[in-house]
């Protein structure tokens, strides 16, 4: 296992490589510069913009920008952001928080729906549970998130004004107040993502249900005289896992790509909005900093997929 | 059944519909701004008193083809390289596999953003501008969609080659590349054409969240993802609006996944007779 | 009215025997507006320089108005205000950071950490333009108890000319000269006559950093002092935190310098979001008291402004949303230039052309439906101050006219309804920044163009990338590779000179400079030049009212550029807000008296 | 004759499909006593899997519907108990064992775990216990190590192995009957005999009474004391095997003991019915008359008008012929 783990681990390396080469040189070849208000502010002279430009190292050639940016990576040096001159892994960490735990929460809901309705659904195929179902997972994955982001805040915040729709990281609060004031801004964000990603899923989750249903152990199961729960839980669900764990770590990149959307509309303070905020600034170490720790992350996923494929399933070997 | 009727009515209405519905598509009238629906405006106008009804018979063409282009760029990409992965040796296989899973690990949308800056210039000066934009985005969006097919049909592909009809033709002297097209690629079909009808949906959404980051097609042709973004401001007080456009792209969307539902059932081998 | 008449006047005000509001009354009675008289007067040195105009501020006690919640849209992410590009850095940095004088709404100093504006009678301000005398306020403290004296001031003068420290204020100091003249006094002197001495050390450029924290950070390590993130300066509020591009915070600072103020006992400015959901988050459901740059089109403003829970200030600036007419070709290159001025453009060198286009832009239509308060149709492209908005120039929407200017001038309709003469065909790209009030600009004069036989081809370009000095990049607005294009350009303090600049030959932005020029439009006309450098030395503000206003009147009146609407500053505020704000300066200039009403 | 273990009379299974109710079963009396091993032959598709399967309620309802008839179980009726009453026959009263051991066994648990399964259910073992039990089951279908084997996932085992597991599996309540339903047909050949040796075994030591469905004959005459003959879901005849075998009255069972290869019984397997001409009719509209008449080398204007009632032409040997 240990042993898989460090092998797996060693693939990852050349993907990483990969990846940080294509995103440096796409980032390199992109138009723009971090600069682009400085040249409609008649104030400032353009030998302040080329000094500027060159004390960031802008105007030397790709291949030792992206070595030195190799090199100090592999220090654990990530650079510095280019408009606020903070430590780029710091504005990260500042960050990354806020995303995982939304995304994370997000998913839990996301799963908590897809699981019971999915499974329910593929029970009952065609009934009149599963035709409703099926027809909110579309309504669900049919309309993109910006949009069922402003729906919600029109009906909770603006309508019955239940809702802020600002997230705000400074709640003046302690205790259960804040706990509760956390709750009200984060609940949004989260079933917006959380619904979306739940009606994906729900059809995942009713096709792999379907497809394990007519299997013979199932029947072999039932001829035990196990209850239909025990049956569906411990025979069905658990064999129906296996492809849905991994249509899940596929997923990842959406859920992500998700999460920049949702963090614009709501104003989350994550990576994935640091990210927007970067690639209007032009900021280079910081657009390729958090795409990296995307990737990374997207990665990561996969490989954890991989681990809960190979417990889910003893017929895959770890050797 | 209903959902494959709905579908060629979609089509055939953004197809034929402007030929029917001549009212043009960038009349500006001032005086009939954001008006609901009504006999001179079966779907109500936006906020430069432009006719919905020709924008979205219009933009449907546009977000249709770009949800088939996109999914036929996927689908043969997809294709190839997993039916390369599991046709080639262990060598091939995982080098080709780690290429996908590379993409898969790619950030997409700030990829997305950079890449169209980069390239929509340099296409428009050889097709045009609204061509090399709807290259563009469909190479884009069928660029970042093919892994999963082609993990799909690599799979369909290791078990299928060791099944007994291709034996069996293998042991007849087929040919590597008849074996692929005539035995092989017919069998994996069916799972690649469920997954395509999900691409042709995915695709129309994310032509739409494109046009969202501002993005997508020139802000003059109105996609349907387009004119659900420009009214997303007027939601609370024209929601006429988004609405209709946004049926359309549920509609669409929903119709596709029910048509994929319908073939992956038909070409189900294991489905009880 | 002529200058001579116009100075007379003013000589009676200023002898007595004129009141100051007969004054107005006779400059009203031929057609000068009030404001604009009242200026004629403060810039003449008959009236006091001090704003005229500044809202009451009625607290009676610092502190007690709870928190101040402010959202921006854009997101602040450095907080040292030479480093600040971009408002948003600038307006935050403001809140913790103070000039000597700040810019009022009608474009008058008012003293902040000035003990008075400097001024011809006091004695301050030399008689041959070269040198002006700041007296600094006494007993300001900056946050961490350390006195502010002139070593401050003058320590940033050198900070931000040094050019190690790359700072974007060094436009405003390099070319002077500061000496201090006693642990309270300055003196700015300049190398030649300077009619426009208020840019140095006042208003968003003005901003000063404390000596002791920044001394020891110049040159390759300015970037890096702590004090760039969490400010010490003297401003009515003290650091707290701040998340770059998402939250600062600040609270009341007990020691401020100025008597009962400020009123909120803390402040945040949270970043993030789109000018729509930020306009709703005030206006809406007041969760916010304040937005600011609220681009939103009028449509939708008015309509959350109608759930009656909060307002939209509208506020004049100098900004100018305009349409260029390209001077040269963009389709040929000349050693590997496009728009080289070596060129001209095939269609556009002919007036004909050129008057049609102005014609075709149907302003009030666009003020109306579009932009709403945010946009006021106008002919002019310097529209304020107010004193120096030229009366002469007049636009008018007609396709009409525009089509029987081009059959007289011989542009034939073709067969596909197209105009051409011999084979030029007036086929135009016409390309602006992604914007959705933009957008619909360009759809609205598409279609009045098509009806004049004109095709325009609409392209919009990523604001990034419109606006990025980019070298590489051919779609930034300064490389002008198509026929027309549209923006805003921003007018940043209430003198007129640096804006006019744009339209001067020496400053033609093209491949020999890496297109930095800021005359885009490859403008060159003698009578502008000349009429430019006079104005730049002329010390009597009338006369150069004059020849700014006929800088105007050149440019607008080749109809290579077409203005369209003059683009005041829109906020939104919560109805108890009291805010005071100027088109001049920052929004925060004077967050010292934003108080709540009861 | 000996106490009737299951008595399964006049029962009528009907699927729904798209293009109507196909009647998989419909009019079955089927009776077995207890100890006895009954075989039920027929080709594919003529019901008796299902027959197997309605017994213990494993078909899926719906499509599947229980039209009529009756199951008695121990003299009990179990056609209108409830899910729960259900439970407690199944794999306690009867065991089942399924045609393909390679599909049949859950490949995320140990085999260990899956026999285990029911016995904590039914007799509410505790987890060591349960698991002692499936060792011990193991070692008594012949697996050898069991106590190591009892921890492997089923894809470790061949698929003999499999199907060893699988009656272990269905021992292990020990259940008054068991139903296996095509036991042999998935494996290999050498390994069909040890199954079927391994089925007989159980069976005398254990005293468990087998109902066998088949669609080889040289597996009835090696394992049943009776025989029931099915064709398209109705039964055309029933006897003891030797009087079968010697006697066979119905044409479908002639041309089914015709269809065995003499000289080598193991062989089985590659011989299956093609001897008899023609294929099972469609059983959503099904013929008026006797069913096989369209095959039926003797049949006659009568054979299609009515259906032939089953009658005992001997004792114990009942023909549904009118020949």
């Amino acid at each position: 296992m240990a042993n898989y783990l460090l092998r797996r681990l060693l693939i990852a390396i050349p993907s990483l490589l990969g990846i940080s080469v294509i995103l440096f040189v796409v980032l390199a070849l992109a138009p723009g510069d971090p600069f682009g208000e400085l040249t409609t502010n008649p104030a400032i002279p353009p030998e302040v913009r080329a000094n500027l430009r060159a004390s960031l190292g802008l105007d030397d050639p790709i291949h030792l920008r992206y070595i030195s940016w190799l090199t100090a990576m592999m220090k654990g040096d990530w650079g510095y952001s280019f408009v606020s001159r903070i430590p780029v892994d710091q504005l990260i960490l500042q960050r990354l928080p806020t995303t995982l735990a939304v995304i994370g929460i997000s998913q839990i809901v996301a799963l908590a729906i897809a699981l019971p309705v999915g499974v329910y659904a593929a029970t009952r195929p065609y009934s009149i549970f599963d035709q409703v179902a099926n027809t909110l997972a579309f309504v669900g994955f049919s309309l993109p998130t910006f949009f069922t982001g402003l729906v919600f805040i029109l009906i909770f915040s603006i309508t019955l004004d239940w809702l802020p729709f600002v997230y705000r990281t400074g709640i003046d609060a302690s205790g259960w107040r804040w706990w509760w004031e956390q709750f009200r801004q984060s609940i949004m964000p989260i079933m917006v993502l959380g619904l979306f990603q739940g009606a994906t899923w729900t059809r995942f989750v009713r096709s792999a249900v379907l497809d394990v249903i007519r299997l013979d152990y199932v029947t072999t199961a039932r001829s035990k005289g196990l209850t239909e729960g025990t049956v569906t839980m411990k025979h069905v669900v658990r064999n129906a896992m296996i492809p849905v764990v991994t249509l899940v770590a596929l997923q990842m990149p959406a859920v992500f790509g998700g999460a920049i959307v949702t963090e614009q509309i709501f104003r989350v303070p994550g990576i994935g909005s640091l990210l927007i905020t970067s690639i209007l600034a032009n900021d280079t170490p910081v657009i390729m900093a958090v795409t990296f720790v995307f990737a990374a992350l997207v990665i990561f996923f996969n490989l954890l997929a991989d681990i809960l494929y190979g417990w889910l399933d003893p017929r895959i070997s770890y050797s | 059944m209903v959902s494959g009727v709905i579908l060629l009515t979609l089509i055939l209405g953004v197809l034929l519909g402007p030929l029917v519905w001549t009212l043009p598509i960038d009349e500006i009238d001032f005086s009939a701004r954001l008006q609901g629906p009504s006999w001179e405006h079966p779907l109500g106008t936006d906020d430069l008193g432009q006719d919905l009804l020709a924008r979205i018979l219009y933009g449907g063409r546009i977000s249709l083809a770009v949800g088939f282009a996109a999914m036929l760029v996927a689908v043969v990409v997809g294709v190839v390289v997993g039916a390369l992965a599991g046709m080639s040796g262990p060598r091939g296989d995982a080098a080709l596999m780690w290429v996908t899973d590379l993409f898969l690990a790619l950030p997409q949308l700030p990829l997305l953003l950079l890449i169209i800056y980069l390239f929509r210039d340099s296409l428009k000066e050889v097709v045009g501008p609204e061509v090399g934009v709807f290259i563009l985005i469909v190479a884009v969006i069928g660029g970042f969609r093919w892994m999963p097919v082609a993990r799909l049909v690599r799979a369909q592909f290791l078990s299928l080659r060791e099944k007994e009809f291709v034996e069996a033709a293998r042991a007849l002297g087929a040919s590597r590349t008849r074996l692929v097209v005539r035995h092989i690629l017919p069998n994996a079909l069916g799972p690649v054409i469920v997954a395509a009808t999900i691409d042709v949906a995915a695709a129309i959404l994310a032509e739409s969240t494109l046009s969202f980051l501002g993005l997508g097609f020139p802000p003059d042709i109105p996609t349907w993802g387009r004119l659900l973004f420009d009214a997303k401001d007027h939601l609370d007080f024209s929601p006429h609006w988004a609405l209709f456009p946004g049926l359309a792209i549920f509609l669409t969307v929903l119709s596709i996944n029910y048509v994929g539902d319908g073939l992956r059932d038909a070409l189900d081998p294991r489905r009880v007779q | 009215m002529t200058e001579d008449e116009l100075r007379s006047l003013i000589g009676r005000v200023k002898r007595g025997t004129l009141s100051r509001r007969g004054f107005v009354k006779r400059v009203a009675a031929v057609g000068l507006t009030a404001p604009m008289a009242t200026q004629l007067l403060a810039v003449t040195g008959a009236a006091p320089a001090a704003a005229q105009s500044m809202p009451a501020y009625r607290p009676t006690r610092r502190g007690g108005g709870g928190p101040l919640k402010i959202l921006y849209w854009q997101a602040a992410t450095l907080l040292n205000p030479h480093f600040a590009n971009g408002s948003t850095n600038q307006e935050a940095a403001r809140i913790f950071y103070e000039p000597l004088a700040g810019w009022a709404a009608d474009g008058t100093l008012v003293p902040i950490l000035a003990a008075e504006i400097p001024s011809r009678e006091a004695g301050t301000l030399a008689a041959d333009g070269k040198s002006v005398t700041w007296k600094l306020k006494q007993g300001v403290t900056w946050h961490d108890g350390t006195p502010f004296t002139a070593d401050d001031v003058v320590f940033n003068w050198e900070y931000a000319r040094n050019p190690a420290n790359a700072t974007v204020t060094s436009g405003s100091y390099k070319d002077i000269n500061v000496v201090k003249v006693d642990a309270h006094t300055v003196r700015v002197e300049f190398q030649k006559p300077t009619p426009f001495w208020a840019d140095a050390f006042v208003a968003t450029r003005g901003m000063l950093i404390p000596k002791h924290l920044f001394q020891n950070f110049a040159g390759a390590n300015s970037r890096d002092a702590p004090t760039n993130l969490r400010p010490v300066g003297t401003g009515p509020y003290r650091f707290v935190s701040f998340a770059p591009g998402d939250l600062l915070r600040g609270e009341l600072n007990p020691n401020y310098h100025r008597e009962n103020r400020p009123y909120f006992d803390t402040i945040e400015i949270k970043g993030g979001g789109d000018a729509v959901s930020a306009a709703r988050a005030v206006l809406q459901t007041a969760d916010f008291d304040f937005a600011w740059n609220l681009q939103v089109e009028e449509e939708v403003l008015a309509r959350l402004e109608a759930s009656g829970r909060g307002k939209v200030n509208v506020v004049d600036s100098g900004n100018i949303e305009f349409i260029q007419l390209n001077v040269t070709d963009p389709n040929t290159e000349v050693d590997g230039e496009r728009s080289s001025i070596r060129t001209t453009h095939p269609a556009f060198s002919d007036p004909a052309v050129r008057q049609a286009m102005n014609f075709l832009c149907d302003k009030n239509s666009l003020q109306q439906f579009i932009y709403g308060r945010a946009g006021k149709a106008t002919p002019n492209f310097l529209n304020n101050p107010p004193r120096y908005r030229s009366e002469a120039m007049r636009s008018e929407f007609s396709i009409q006219k525009a089509n029987e200017v081009l059959d007289a001038a011989g542009w034939v309709r073709g067969r596909d309804g197209i105009r051409a003469k011999g084979n030029v065909r007036l086929r135009f790209v016409y390309q602006t920044s992604v914007n959705a009030p933009r957008q619909r600009t360009q759809a609205l004069i598409k279609q009045a163009a098509q009806r004049a036989g004109i095709d325009l081809e609409l392209k919009s370009v990523v604001a990034t990338v419109f606006f990025s000095s980019d070298v590489a990049n051919p779609d930034t607005y300064p490389k002008f590779y198509a026929d027309m294009q549209m923006y805003t350009t921003t007018m940043t303090e209430a003198d007129p000179q640096t804006f006019m600049n744009q339209y001067v030959s020496w400053e033609v932005s093209q491949k020999s400079n890496n297109w930095q020029g800021r005359n885009v439009l490859r403008f060159r006309n003698e009578e502008y030049d000349r009429v430019f450098r006079e104005a730049d030395g002329e010390m009597d503000p009338v006369k150069r009212t004059a020849q700014l206003i006929r800088l105007n009147d050149i440019v607008c009146g080749s109809h290579h550029i077409i203005p369209l609407l003059s683009r005041p500053n829109v906020s939104g505020q919560i109805n108890a807000m009291r805010t005071n704000l100027s088109g001049w300066d920052n929004y925060h200039w004077m967050i010292a008296d934003w108080y709540k009403e009861a | 004759m000996t106490e009737r273990l299951l008595e399964i009379t006049g029962l009528k299974v009907h699927f729904k499909t798209d293009d109507g109710w196909v009647r998989a079963v419909d009019g079955v009396d089927i009776g077995i006593a207890t100890g006895e091993t009954l075989c039920v032959v027929g080709e594919s598709g003529c019901g008796k899997t299902v027959t197997a399967k309605t017994i213990l309620k494993l078909i899926d309802m719906p499509p599947g519907k229980i039209v009529a008839g009756r199951i008695g179980w121990r003299g009990r009726d179990i056609v209108p108990l409830s899910p729960a009453e259900m439970r407690d026959i199944r794999a306690k009263e009867i065991g089942f064992i399924f045609q393909e051991p390679m599909t049949s066994l859950n490949p995320v648990y140990t085999v260990g775990e899956q026999i285990a399964e029911s016995v904590r259910t039914h007799e509410g073992l505790s987890r060591k216990a349960a698991m002692d039990r499936a060792t011990e089951m193991l070692r008594l279908v012949n697996i050898p190590s069991p106590q190591r084997r009892v921890h492997d996932y089923p894809h470790q085992f061949s698929g003999g192995m499999r199907q060893r597991v699988m009656i272990a599996m269905a021992l292990a309540c020990n259940p008054r009957l068991i139903i296996a339903d095509e036991p042999t047909t998935a494996l290999d050949v050498t390994i069909q005999a040890q199954i079927l040796d391994l089925l007989n075994d159980m069976k005398e030591q254990l005293g468990t009474a087998v109902l066998l469905i088949t669609h080889a004959m040289g597996v009835v005459a090696e394992t049943a004391q009776r025989v029931v003959v099915m064709y398209a879901g109705k039964v055309v005849e029933e006897a003891p095997v030797g009087e079968l075998f010697a006697n066979p009255r119905h044409p479908y069972t002639q041309g089914l003991i015709r269809s065995i290869p003499r000289i080598d019984r193991a062989a089985t397997e590659h011989v299956r019915l093609e001897a008899i001409p023609g294929t099972v009719p469609s059983l959503l509209n099904p013929p008026l008359g006797c069913r096989f008449a369209a095959r039926c080398r003797y049949a006659t204007e009568a054979c299609v008008a009515a259906e032939p009632p089953l009658r005992e032409v001997a004792p114990g040997h009942k023909v549904a012929c009118i020949l």
